[in-house]
């Protein structure tokens, strides 16, 4: 068998079961605890927001799941290209189990989202551009598992939901758009942003972050633990996917023994 | 008149994971026709879908020889399938028409001189060979089912194509309309045209080898016995 | 590409016949259109104030629920395969029959659209700001909506699942065409960024939506 | 009737099967709220008070374009006349149908209902009789709607011509449900006699359907 | 075993106000089989819809003695048409449970006591019978042509019906299935059972009489020649 690079190694399903059965656990661990110690710094050492109270504890669920919200639909879309582009099997698993694990992230950010409202607006839910835009990328993730969920013909259910994908990707530069406007003075385009009462960004947003460090250090390393929780469950899902397509494979394979066992009957 | 080639060769397809046509061969030359046999769920329609480009190959290779390469093998043929392909809503002669001119102006455009222009009485020509002539305002959705069967026939008139990929093309037709359908057939065979046609029922062409499709058995991964000929 | 022009021909002649399409999106605009007032109640400035925005979505869900149409008949009587055969590129057929739907019921909707303008006493402004911005929008509901129902061809969903999966993909749409309106309505602010961008979202389905829904069929017609 | 239960069963299991029928006539609805408050602009006084009536047009809307499932694939693949042959009678196979529309469909949407109150933050009490109202008047669009499905199994026009068709039956249905929520909203008057009348449409359509749909079918199975 | 008759006196049926079935007079007993065939067209289709109850009679009747005359005829009988009414999304196991649960409990009602009753293993005869049983899983939509037919023809093993109605029912089957096939309709007529074909094809069941439907012509209005015997 000719030599591999890294990369194809890894594509390589059963490569990628041996190497994840290291990995995971190792993963899973990490973002354990990092997230335990972004929680402690949460709670016992950031200070409490004079305005805001201990409800702005939630920021720091709420804040990293919806960039993991946004960040899973990054990452189904490239799968579904290079799906698409090199068919190769693997990258449609990843695609699936991202649609699974960035729709629970992106539920999470708005429930947490709509949890925070009540205190801060009075209402767990206002017609403002972000909240509407993330919950049409949740729209989208639930279309996307629809489709997959209502082809019979598998093959062709993945080939469908990478299509879906890779032209619904419109709506990350949307999320941004929408709140931040749009500014191309070469093209005089300059878009006010659409009505708006959510926080404007102040971590990732041109010329650094504008929150104060006690908050942003907790908050980032709070990032990083669910990025990691992120990676543990997108690998778990892959794994599991993997496994039941082993099991349909043999099933299909019986039916091959018995199309050619029918072929005894046909031929008395 | 050109000698045209289709040549299938160690041709594996699958259909849903699981392989349906492994290592099949066919040649057909100009003035041939190749009727495929074999039992329900062998693989005679996944080849026919396969040739037509419906279906992606996995290995394996289909060329035609004597057609200018840029052109598409699937777009050199007929595929007359099970779906008759017929507009409900339309009447048959609208449906035909409609047929004439899509699939005639491709013709021209790959331009092949030496055959004959199809104009639009090739409508009526057809509708009279197939005894539609009388049906032709009908909506397509009042015809009997034999009646269907040779409106969709019927295509292979109104424009040219030198291979006709035939799956079971005497589904609801009586006796009448075989002979008339095998007669037809032959003129095409006569004029250098290719026939491959999958069918349950005996069909007389002149020059027909044919062939039939076996299942798969375990120790040889040849699922294929080239037939006697017939003539 | 006379064949181009021929698929076209056709598939607006058998939307034509085929149990009045065009009639029957029509019918449900207007439907939906008076079912919200009498659904809300019959207070004239309320209705004023909702009515874009109303008469946006109920343009939006009546052109998507004709989308099926597009390929779903030519799938199951097998014409899509035979037009398959011929030399015309399947990305050009997708476009024909989408450019055919915008016709024959995108365009319609628009047309009827000061009737219902009516109903809910908008000014004649507002009302052709209104028109305009559909004109552009419904351009992207065509073109985007072939892929949806593309992609939903085997699935025996019919119309609701297209919706679902369309929809997201219209928001942009909807969002920018109701913003150029309200912008208009009430003075302060420039509509052009909104309605520019409008523009370019029709544009880039355009682009978008006939080599997508071709790449979709590609794979069902086995 | 054991044949009756056992059509029921059947035509349960093919809806939860195919392609999660349940799944997008839920998602549908709520994309439906969703859209109008996009389109209408975000003020949330405004919207609570159009919320009702949205509510209610989008349920409307999203059981009535899952109407078509109803027959429509039973009588392409020819199911439709097998059953004819058996001893039970048309009318109850309608009847059988509706109900298995109404639990697959109609029900779910109903339960999912609290949620899209939450979304335009209704008061529980309004939200509690909205419920209610829905919980009756939906019965009144399955067994209707059936008709609509019945009579427009031909056309190839799927959901839209049914909606169009059956909309006007329903318009009592959802006038006396609006007024119902809104008299409760605003107390001054008692909701009761339009809510008796809505149990009593519903009664009837619970009557009229089934028989009306049989008559329709008996002349599409030629 | 009781005598049945189906005795249909000049019927005449309508298509679209237009006249097909002029006059159409059949008889058959018990143990019997009648073979309609005709050119396209002619109204055979027409003529066992008819009996079916699908389109209603212009004039003429459609009796049956022997059974309890409050059950419809339509009740007793078994359809199989161009269409093969299997549910795609479900199994083929699925769609024969469906119909031996659905079909056979409406036998039971109408208590016709001295025939074997059908429980659900019937399902599991008829899959073995027609060589389903290894498909049984697959969802309808994957099988092959003759597959599918197949699958509509185990109908009529899953619950007892005195009358068959087929309509091509050799549509796609191979020479193997086609044998089962006949055999089976064999089985049916020795136990006292009826049968109505509408064929191009020539079937061979036992006791077998062939009649040939032929164009009215405008003198005579009686479209209907009595065939001859070929037992
Ligand atoms: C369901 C309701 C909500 C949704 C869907 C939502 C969504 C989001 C999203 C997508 C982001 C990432 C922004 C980016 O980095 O581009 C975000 C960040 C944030 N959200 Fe929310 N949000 C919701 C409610 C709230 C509420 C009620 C508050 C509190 C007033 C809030 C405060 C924040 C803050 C402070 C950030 C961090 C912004 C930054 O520093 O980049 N959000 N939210
Ligand atoms: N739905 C319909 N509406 C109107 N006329 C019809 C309809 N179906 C069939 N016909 C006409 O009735 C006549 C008989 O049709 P029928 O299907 O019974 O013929 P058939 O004997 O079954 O032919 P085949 O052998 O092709 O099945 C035909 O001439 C046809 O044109
Ligand atoms: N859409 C599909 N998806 C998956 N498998 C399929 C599909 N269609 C057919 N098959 C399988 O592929 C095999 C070959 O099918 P095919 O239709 O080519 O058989 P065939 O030779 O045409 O049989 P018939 O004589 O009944 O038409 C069958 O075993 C069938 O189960
Ligand atoms: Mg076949
Ligand atoms: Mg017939």
């Amino acid at each position: 068998m000719k030599k591999q690079n890294l990369m194809q190694k890894i594509a390589n399903p059963k490569f990628f079961m041996a190497l994840t059965d290291k990995l995971l656990p190792v993963i899973t661990f990490l973002a354990i605890g990092i997230v335990a110690i972004g929680m402690y710094l949460a709670f016992f050492v950031a200070p409490v927001d004079y305005q805001q109270g201990h409800t702005v504890k939630i920021m720091f669920l709420h804040v990293p799941s919806a960039w993991l919200g946004m960040m899973g639909y990054a990452l189904m879309a490239i799968s579904s290209l290079s799906y698409l582009v090199f068919h190769h099997p693997l990258a449609d698993v990843s695609a699936r189990s991202c649609a699974i694990v960035g729709a629970v992230f992106t539920l999470l950010a708005l429930i947490t989202g709509a949890l925070w409202g009540k205190p801060m607006w009075g209402t767990y839910w206002v017609w403002d551009a972000r909240l509407t835009s993330v919950l049409i990328l949740f729209f989208l993730y639930l279309g996307i598992i629809a489709l997959r969920s209502s082809i019979d013909d598998e093959a062709l259910a993945s080939k469908q939901a990478a299509i879906m994908a890779i032209i619904g990707v419109a709506i990350l530069p949307f999320i941004k758009i929408s709140v931040e406007g749009l500014n191309i003075p070469w093209l005089g385009l300059n878009l006010p942003s659409w009505n708006t009462l959510h926080q404007p960004p102040s971590v990732l947003r041109s010329g650094g972050p504008t929150i104060h460090s006690s908050i942003l250090v907790p908050l980032l390393i709070n990032a990083l633990g669910f990025t990691l929780m992120f990676f543990a469950l997108h690998l778990k899902a892959m794994r599991n996917e993997i496994l039941r397509r082993k099991i349909k494979s043999l099933k299909l394979a019986e039916i091959a023994r018995i199309r050619s066992y029918e072929s005894t009957i046909a031929n008395f | 008149m050109i000698e045209i080639l289709l040549k299938i060769t160690d041709l594996v397809v699958k259909r849903s994971d699981c392989i349906v046509l492994n290592n099949v061969n066919v040649e057909i030359t100009s003035g041939e026709a190749v009727i495929v046999t074999g039992p329900n769920g062998v693989g005679k329609t996944t080849l026919l879908r396969a040739i037509a480009g419906y279906i992606p190959i996995v290995s394996g290779s289909i060329l035609m020889k004597g057609i200018d390469p840029q052109v598409e093998i699937s777009e050199r043929l007929h595929y007359i399938g099970h779906h008759n392909a017929l507009m409900h809503a339309l009447s048959v002669r609208e449906n035909l028409k409609f047929w004439a001119e899509f699939l005639d102006e491709e013709y021209h455009k790959c331009g092949n001189k030496n055959s004959r222009t199809i104009s639009t009485d090739s409508v009526e020509t057809a509708l009279e060979f197939f005894r539609l002539d009388k049906l032709a305002e009908q909506p397509v959705a009042y015809l009997s089912a034999g009646q269907k069967r040779r409106a969709a026939l019927a295509r292979l008139m109104v424009a040219y194509r030198p291979l006709w990929l035939l799956d079971e093309p005497t589904v609801a037709l009586d006796n009448e309309s075989v002979k008339t359908l095998t007669s037809l057939a032959n003129t095409h065979l006569r004029n250098g045209g290719l026939i491959l046609a999958a069918t349950h029922f005996p069909l007389l062409f002149e020059m027909s080898n044919e062939i039939e499709l076996l299942w798969p058995d375990k120790d040889t991964d040849d699922a294929f016995t080239s037939g006697e000929e017939i003539k | 590409m006379r064949s181009f022009s021929i698929l076209l021909l056709r598939d607006i002649r058998v939307a034509f016949r085929e149990g009045e399409a065009i009639g029957t999106a029509i019918g449900f605009y207007l439907i939906v259109v008076a079912l919200v007032p009498i659904a809300v109640g019959p207070d004239p400035k309320l209705l004023s104030k909702i009515a874009p925005g109303i008469l946006w979505v109920a343009l939006l869900l009546s052109a998507l629920l004709s989308l099926k149409r597009i390929f779903k008949t030519d799938f199951e009587d097998g014409t899509l395969e035979i037009i398959a055969t011929s030399s015309l590129p399947l990305e050009l057929t997708t476009a024909a029959k989408s450019l055919a739907h915008w016709l024959t019921t995108s365009l319609p909707l628009v047309l009827f659209t000061p009737l219902a303008g009516t109903i809910y006493d908008l000014d004649t402004i507002t009302c052709l700001v209104l028109i305009l911005t559909m004109l552009v929008g419904t351009l992207a509901i065509s073109f985007l909506g072939s892929i949806a129902a593309a992609l939903t061809l085997q699935t025996r969903q019919g119309g609701v699942l297209v919706a679902i999966i369309v929809l997201p993909l219209y928001l942009p749409t909807l969002i920018y065409g109701t913003v150029t309106v309200s912008i208009t309505s009430m003075p302060p602010g420039d509509p052009w960024p909104s309605f520019l961008l409008l523009c370019s979202l029709s544009l880039a389905s355009l682009a978008i939506g006939p080599w997508a829904s071709a790449a979709a069929l590609r794979h069902q017609l086995q």
